[in-house]
């Protein structure tokens, strides 16, 4: 047999199946190692995926030997290869840099379970990642939803539990929003195939369950995604989770929604859907607008460095909605760009926000007071992926801040109003990073931790790793370019 | 008769929005979870209703047997799944509801926002 | 007509009996009106030819979510507070999500419609090539086992899932992992006769039904899932009458710990041993000479695999919930 | 010498910034190397003169991350002035600051040396861009590498002025220069800069002058009123932080990119024939009065030399905008003449706080009796800002004033004029009250001489400053392969 | 003769159905928790067994019949036992049944000593 062209299967059977092994194991030490094994040959497996994508094109892999819409299939496009990438890259990163954050956070008893629920929310992302079919789409989601309500779970404030009841509850309506439309669509195709829902589509052109069926998936998914004013769960969620756990979240797991978003819109709904196109763009626009400035503005007057970062996630991701509802080729690939770059930047943030709670012990900026003379190199890798997450030139951040507003400047005349929005945003994004800056480095340190020393060796590198790869991709984005470019012509075969 | 055909899409309907009030608006965390178990069935109950065939039977093809129509299998494949998933969730839920109440002593959302304020 | 009539009434019976879910204050009756509810649904898909599906219904809603539901009321506060009247929003978003889903229903086609787009296609596909191709009488099965079994694996991974968490959560009573999760209360009902007596009588029925339910799936309705559930009442009932000991002493958290997982993971080998054997990941016809063969025994393996694994994580989410005190 | 030696250039500051950090425990080896490091690279600077004088233009693409923005190094004459002046100062500007740092027991004192030779990396970097990108990215650097040295002293009124040094300069780049960026490639598909300019018939009418705006206000390190707040805000600094900024690397690094953009991006004829560019002017006239006049009003001695910037940046703006050969070759020597006064004057500044603490004007009254060298210094340089021979000054201001004649250009004859006088009126009180004064009371006056390093620095800036009325011959001639370069 | 059952399967289940609503009239109407029990177990009991009777009736010799032969089976067992569990859930939690009076000992003593 060869192993090669089984990768889509493999990609997501190989976290899903260390799963049930790693909650059988007693001590936490090896759940911990076997969980980043597992997510160390996954990323080398979306490694493997991405060449063969850019090789070979688009994969496509019929599980069961059923041919689709029969069985269910699997497309793996530059897209899904960059998505699987994130994924695979982030859950590696937040295990190999999270371990001693993560003992302190999780009793060594009961780390099996949680290094399970870790690779299970693994393999449900990736599942997403490559599925070819609506309704599996579903499953995978409630698979990775579950799998991060119990990451989230298990952080040690109580609010945690709080936070993460109303994750659950809006979670689930999100899903079972986007089921619905799902069965509008079966109803109406009797398929659930996307390409074969594209081609069917095209026979009753707009009756109105279809109409509806593009609003339900299209508010559900925008729930999962947290897209302004829908992001309610994310900022309490991802401050309470364990830092580890948000290093993950940040990077990936709102991407993937977003994913599936413009997967539906694209490929399914533009084209076979009289003026989705306008329609779409006339919801998501003006959402994204606001919630970029929005959100952007709450960040500058938060108290605490995760919830910050928290909310300039949302305002993040009010930059991808905005280039994807522009509904043209350069706002895709700006859209997809940003993806990539902002989880590159954002795990960054994360990364070391999570080493200074590890010393500092909080991450309130009152505790954070001077951090950064104490932790001089963590701060500085802080540093460089705020200038990508602002979008200062030769980092990461900025290829995509340059694709987008390009994009926007040839949308229509509204291009330079948006543009005005995207830099105040970006002014903001100065802001709030710089405050914290500023306190971290002049700053008084509080009178309890004036001692404070830097993190273990190994995390500073894994650290500025991250930060030079923000780096590296901001001079050589060739890969991320042409994963872009890739995902995007596919996306728009739906919609020319 | 024919407007009748649409009754099982509008009883849909209402206990969609039966649950999804509940969800939204109770402040019990138990009921809101409860809310999502009827918002859920709201929808298995869609699904089941396209898989429905006019004279048809249960999609079990027995020798012997001279059925002819079979109701659509892939709905009731499908809304199996959506089951075992909604229950997922509310043993899930229900076990978050149990720690929040150890917690915080209470379940009544108002009173835990109001607790998380003052922290 | 007829079927459709009935269908009205239940429905309205439906209808009725969530309005009473949400008015109740009384947890405990809330509880037992949305066992009724599912009852009333298991009832509704039964009329509308889904038999699986019904008794899916009735083994989940009737039974494992009013369980649960009653575990978790042990733990947490019986009654609601005086809730605050409607509230504005609210309404508003419920209000506008009804009138769209009344609106689209006029496009739909109307119930049992035979030439409804969605029993063209792939539907009559099955129904046409399951006899050739899988050859067992319950299409329902075939799809669920075959066609679709890579839904039915993350079905049983969100199994795992939820058990995992709850397993996380609540451990085996405070700060015990689950796996070393005993408890106090040993006698239940034990010295209670009747009951005893009564669940000597019904204990083995059921768990014969549960068998025959596992490994009568690809012929008459059910399959791992229910099957599963219905182990899991015997348990439950076992629990109730001999007391958490015993029953703890018949299957021990690890050994539940390893039935949840072993399940699942016996799925997924199936789903490997295909690839193995040269076919695709999840294909059967590879794993026996003879395709049909291989249909059927993948089939049946992955059903039980199901099967373990949702009687493991329901019994250890029930055991989670009760030793939690 | 081949075009593959230029990323040299950025690289030895960068190593030297790397050596310091590692040597960051023995303060004399730190400063030995950074001493080192800036003779190195004053050499290397140096040693590219030849190759430009025969009139090369060696290029170089290091990355194109984006189709058409590349990161691309070239030197062309003017570019190379600018790196000569910034190269060379900065040698003094270390000797300086040694003395000047240790006389005043600074903290951070490592910190201080690496963003230092980062910012002359990021200065070397602006003088080699090829396009507006690149130009961009080391703007950019620029302003983030001196904001810890404008914060230096950490405490709270720093750290406020600091912030709006780093907010006004961040700003207005990414909220104008950006867009204007943008705006160019989209309009004309590349950002290289060309002599003769890439815009002509790509913008026309009013959008010309707009897009001129965003640049110029852009360019926040131009310091073109009402952008040029930082500057007086950035004098909490400390003294060679202020030269650095003033003299050597900043401002500077701003009204070269003006002019380079003016030149090589817009093309100096399309500009002015556009009718709508014509507001630049007056803007540059109006800074140059007001900022003087705005510096009659100082009573602290930096913040009079801050302002007196300001003018004399909007003089080469003027210059530029004036736009005969002549007057071009005015902006540049003026950018050299000025460097060399104002370093001079900042230094003998520095030198008067670390020898007696002063900083107010009424302090400095009949010090020129105590430190004698130092006014002498200092009153050259106020000289050579005025514009009398035989200094520095009075070269360029010869050359842009004889530019304006030639175009007749009267308002900016006026300017030169009026501003020419206040400089008098605010330089001379301060020269006459140092000589000439008694000292008031309760000032002490028992200080001697600053430190040898700073006297040392000091005299050579102002050798410079006169020797530049003398040997003022290899500028010359790169202003001439310059303007030849733009006909 | 089919007939004959017809009539008698059809009297059978519409007593059957008579008995469960008089259970359900008894299980709202009653005075107490414990007579409302006692009226729906009873009609319980018996109501399902005529129905399915009937239904037996009309099914003939058949493995349906079978089925619901075991139905009735498992219906005579559980209902009774149920209502058992219920009272004495109740009785456990100190609801004492609303009784007039009867000889010295309370009525709920004397309920425990008979469960005993």
């Amino acid at each position: 047999m060869n192993l090669a062209e089984h990768l889509p299967a493999l990609q997501v059977a190989l976290p899903l199946l260390t799963a049930p092994l790693v909650i059988l194991l007693r001590a936490g030490f090896l759940a911990w190692f076997s969980a980043f094994l597992a997510s160390l040959f996954s990323f080398a497996l979306s490694v493997q995926l991405t060449i063969a994508v850019l090789q070979g094109g688009t994969l496509e892999y019929w599980i069961g030997g059923w041919e689709p819409p029969y069985g269910i299939s699997m497309v793996v496009d530059g897209f899904s290869a960059l998505v699987l990438l994130l994924i695979t890259g982030a859950s590696t990163l937040a295990l190999a840099g999270g371990r001693l954050s993560l003992r302190r956070d999780i009793d060594n008893r009961r780390a099996p379970m949680f290094y399970g629920a870790w690779l299970i929310a693994v393999a449900g992302l990736c599942g997403i990642a490559v599925a070819g079919d609506a309704f599996n789409v579903f499953v995978f989601m409630e698979i990775s939803s579950l799998a991060t309500y119990i990451l989230v779970a298990a952080g040690r404030d109580r609010r945690a539990l709080s936070a993460v009841f109303k994750y659950i509850m809006i979670g689930t309506i999100g899903a079972t929003f986007y089921l619905i439309g799902v069965g509008f669509i079966y109803m109406m195709t009797g398929t659930l195939n996307f390409a074969d829902m594209a081609v069917r589509l095209e026979d009753d052109m707009d009756t109105r369950p279809i109409v509806i069926a593009a609003g339900f998936i299209t508010i559900g998914l925008a729930l999962k995604a947290a897209i302004f004013p829908l992001h309610i769960w994310l900022p309490r969620a991802y401050t309470y989770a364990p830092d580890a756990v948000t290093v993950f979240m940040a990077a990936c797991s709102t991407k993937v929604a977003l994913y599936i978003l413009m997967r539906f819109n694209y490929e399914v709904f533009h084209g076979n859907l009289l003026g989705h196109s306008e329609l779409f763009t006339a919801f998501v626009i003006p959402l994204a607008l606001t919630g970029i400035l929005v959100a952007s503005a709450i960040a500058m007057f938060q108290g605490n460095l995760k919830k910050v970062l928290a909310f300039s996630s949302i305002a993040q991701i009010g930059y991808i909605t905005l280039a994807a509802g522009l509904t043209s080729e350069a706002g895709l690939m700006a859209a997809l760009l940003h993806m990539f770059n902002h989880a590159l930047a954002k795990g960054g943030l994360f990364l070391c926000a999570m080493a200074f709670v590890f010393t500092a012990g909080s991450s309130a900026l009152s505790q954070l007071q001077g951090i950064g003379r104490r932790m001089p190199w963590t701060m500085a890798a802080f540093v460089v992926a705020a200038m990508s997450l602002i979008g200062v030139p030769g980092t990461a951040g900025f290829i995509s801040k340059w694709y987008l507003i390009v994009a926007v400047m040839e949308w229509n005349t509204w291009g330079p109003a948006l543009v005005a929005a995207i830099v105040i945003s970006s002014l903001m994004a100065v802001v709030y990073l710089g405050r914290f800056i500023e306190l971290a480095y002049f700053g008084e340190p509080p009178a309890g931790n004036a001692g404070l020393l830097e993190v273990s060796i190994p995390l500073r590198c894994l650290i500025w790793a991250t930060a030079l790869l923000n780096i590296g991709f901001g001079l050589f984005p060739q890969l991320p370019l042409a994963l872009a470019t890739d995902g995007t012509a596919r996306l728009l075969g739906g919609l020319y | 008769m024919e407007i009748l055909g649409l009754f099982n899409y509008w009883a849909f309907a209402v206990l969609l929005m039966v649950g999804l009030y509940a969800l939204i608006s109770k402040q019990n965390l138990v009921k809101k979870i409860m809310g999502l178990t009827i918002f859920q069935s709201a929808v298995f109950l869609f699904f089941i209703t396209t898989s429905k065939l006019e004279g048809g039977t249960a999609p079990i093809l027995q020798a012997g047997k001279d059925w002819t129509i079979f109701s659509n299998p892939l709905p009731q494949v499908l809304i199996l799944t959506a089951i075992v998933v909604g229950i997922s969730v509310t043993a899930l839920a229900l076990a978050v509801v149990v720690r929040i109440n150890e917690e915080y002593g209470t379940i009544e959302d108002d009173e835990i926002l109001a607790k998380d304020r003052e922290a | 007509m007829t079927t459709m009539l009935i269908g009205i009434f239940l429905l309205s019976l439906l209808v009725v009996t969530a309005f009473a879910i949400v008015r109740a204050t009384e947890l405990f009756s809330a509880v037992m009106l949305s066992g009724i509810f599912s009852l009333l649904m298991a009832l509704n898909f039964f009329i509308l030819d889904a038999a699986d599906v019904a008794l899916t219904e009735a083994a989940v809603g009737g039974g494992v979510a009013t369980v649960l539901l009653l575990a978790a009321l042990k733990l947490t506060p019986p009654a609601e507070a005086p809730s605050r009247g409607l509230s504005g929003l609210s309404v508003v978003v419920v209000a506008v999500t009804t009138l769209l889903m009344i609106y689209a229903s006029f496009g739909q086609p109307s119930l049992g419609d035979p030439d409804a787009p969605a029993h063209g296609h792939v539907a009559s596909w099955y129904i046409e090539h399951t006899p050739e191709l899988i050859d067992i009488p319950n299409t329902v099965t075939a799809v669920l086992g075959s066609y679709r079994a890579y839904d039915t694996l993350g079905e049983a991974f969100v199994v795992l899932t939820a058990g995992i968490g709850v397993m996380f959560l609540l451990g085996g009573g405070r700060g015990k992992p689950f796996s070393r999760l005993q408890t106090g209360t040993a006698e239940g009902l034990s010295q209670h006769l009747i009951p005893k007596v009564v669940a000597r009588i019904l204990i083995p029925f059921i768990l014969l039904f549960a068998l025959f339910i596992q490994f009568h799936g690809e012929y008459s309705p059910g399959g791992g899932f229910q099957a599963g559930a219905l182990f899991v009442a015997a348990m439950i009932l076992f629990t109730l009458v001999r007391g958490e000991r015993r029953a703890l002493a018949v299957i021990t958290p690890r050994a539940l710990l390893l039935m949840s997982a072993g399940g699942a993971f016996l799925y997924g080998l199936v789903g490997l041993a295909g690839i193995a054997t040269g076919g695709q990941f999840l294909e059967y016809n590879t794993l026996a000479s003879d395709p049909i063969a291989g249909q059927h025994l993948g089939i049946i393996l992955i059903e039980f695999g199901v099967g373990v694994t949702v009687t493991g994580v329901l019994l250890s989410i029930f055991h989670a919930f009760i030793a939690r005190d | 010498m081949s075009a593959a030696m230029l990323p040299l250039l950025l690289l030895v500051p960068l190593l030297g910034a790397l050596g310091i950090a590692c040597s960051g425990r023995w303060p004399n080896l730190r400063e030995g190397i950074s001493l080192l490091t800036a003779i190195a690279l004053a050499a290397l600077v140096f040693s590219w003169v030849p190759t430009i004088m025969v009139g090369e233009l060696p290029r170089i693409v290091l990355t194109e991350p984006l189709p058409g923005i590349a990161i691309a190094l070239s030197l062309e004459p003017l570019g190379m002035l600018f790196a000569c002046i910034a190269s060379f100062l900065w040698i003094i500007n270390t000797i300086y600051s040694i003395g000047y740092m240790r006389g005043n027991e600074e903290k951070h004192q490592t910190r201080f040396y690496i963003c230092f030779a980062v910012a002359i990396s990021a200065t070397m970097g602006i003088a080699l861009a090829d396009n507006l990108f690149t130009l961009f990215l080391f703007y950019e650097m620029l302003t983030l590498s001196t904001y810890p040295l404008v914060a230096h002293k950490g405490n709270a009124a720093t750290i406020a002025s600091a912030r709006v040094y780093l907010g006004i300069l961040l700003a207005t780049s990414i909220g104008l220069l950006l867009p204007a960026i943008i705006w160019t490639w989209l309009a004309a598909g590349t950002t290289q800069f060309t002599a003769g300019g890439i815009l002509e018939g790509k913008v026309g009418g009013a959008a010309v002058g707009f897009l001129l705006g965003l640049f110029i206000f852009g360019i926040g390190k131009a310091a073109v009123m009402p952008v040029h707040r930082w500057l007086p805000a950035a004098m909490v600094a400390p003294t060679p932080v202020s030269a650095l900024l003033h003299a050597v690397a900043v401002v500077k690094a701003g009204v070269f990119s003006v002019t380079k953009i003016i030149i090589y991006i817009f093309g100096a004829d399309f500009l002015f024939s556009q009718p709508s560019a014509q507001w630049l002017l007056y803007a540059a006239c109006f800074t140059v009065v007001a900022a003087s006049v705005v510096a009659l009003y100082q009573t602290n001695l930096k913040r009079m030399l801050a302002y007196s910037t300001i003018a004399q940046l909007s003089y080469v703006i003027l210059a530029v905008v004036v736009l005969t050969p002549m007057a071009t070759k005015g902006a540049t020597l003026h950018i050299a003449a000025h460097a060399f006064g104002k370093i001079t004057l900042f230094f003998a500044a520095g030198a008067i706080y670390t020898a007696s603490h002063k900083t107010e004007l009424w302090q400095l009254a009949g010090i020129g009796r105590r430190m004698p060298l130092t006014m002498a210094a200092f009153t050259i340089g106020a000289l050579s800002m005025i514009g009398v021979p035989p200094t520095a000054g009075f070269i360029s201001k010869w050359f842009m004033f004889g530019g304006a004649f030639d175009s007749g250009n009267y308002v900016a004859l006026a300017t030169i004029v009026a501003s020419t006088a206040l400089n008098a009126m605010y330089f001379l009180p301060v020269v006459y009250l140092a000589w000439l004064a008694p000292a008031p009371e309760g000032v002490d006056m028992d200080h001697g001489e600053a430190p040898v390093a700073i006297l040392i620095a000091l005299g050579l800036t102002t050798a410079l400053t006169i020797g530049f009325f003398f040997f003022n011959q290899p500028v010359l001639a790169l202003d001439q392969l310059l303007v030849e370069n733009l006909r | 003769m089919s007939l004959v059952l017809d009539l008698l399967s059809g009297l059978l289940i519409v007593v059957g159905a008579l008995f469960v609503l008089s259970g359900g009239i008894g299980a709202l109407r009653m005075p107490d928790f414990y007579t409302r029990v006692h009226g729906s177990s009873l009609t319980d009991s018996l109501g399902p067994v005529l129905i399915l009777v009937g239904l037996m009736l009309e099914a003939g010799a058949s493995l349906v019949s079978v089925k619901l032969a075991a139905i009735l089976l498992f219906l005579m067992i559980t209902s009774p036992t149920a209502s058992y569990a219920l009272c004495h859930a109740a009785l456990q939690s100190g609801l004492k049944p609303r009784a007039t009076k009867l000889n010295t000992s309370s009525p709920a003593s004397g309920e425990e000593q008979k469960l005993q």
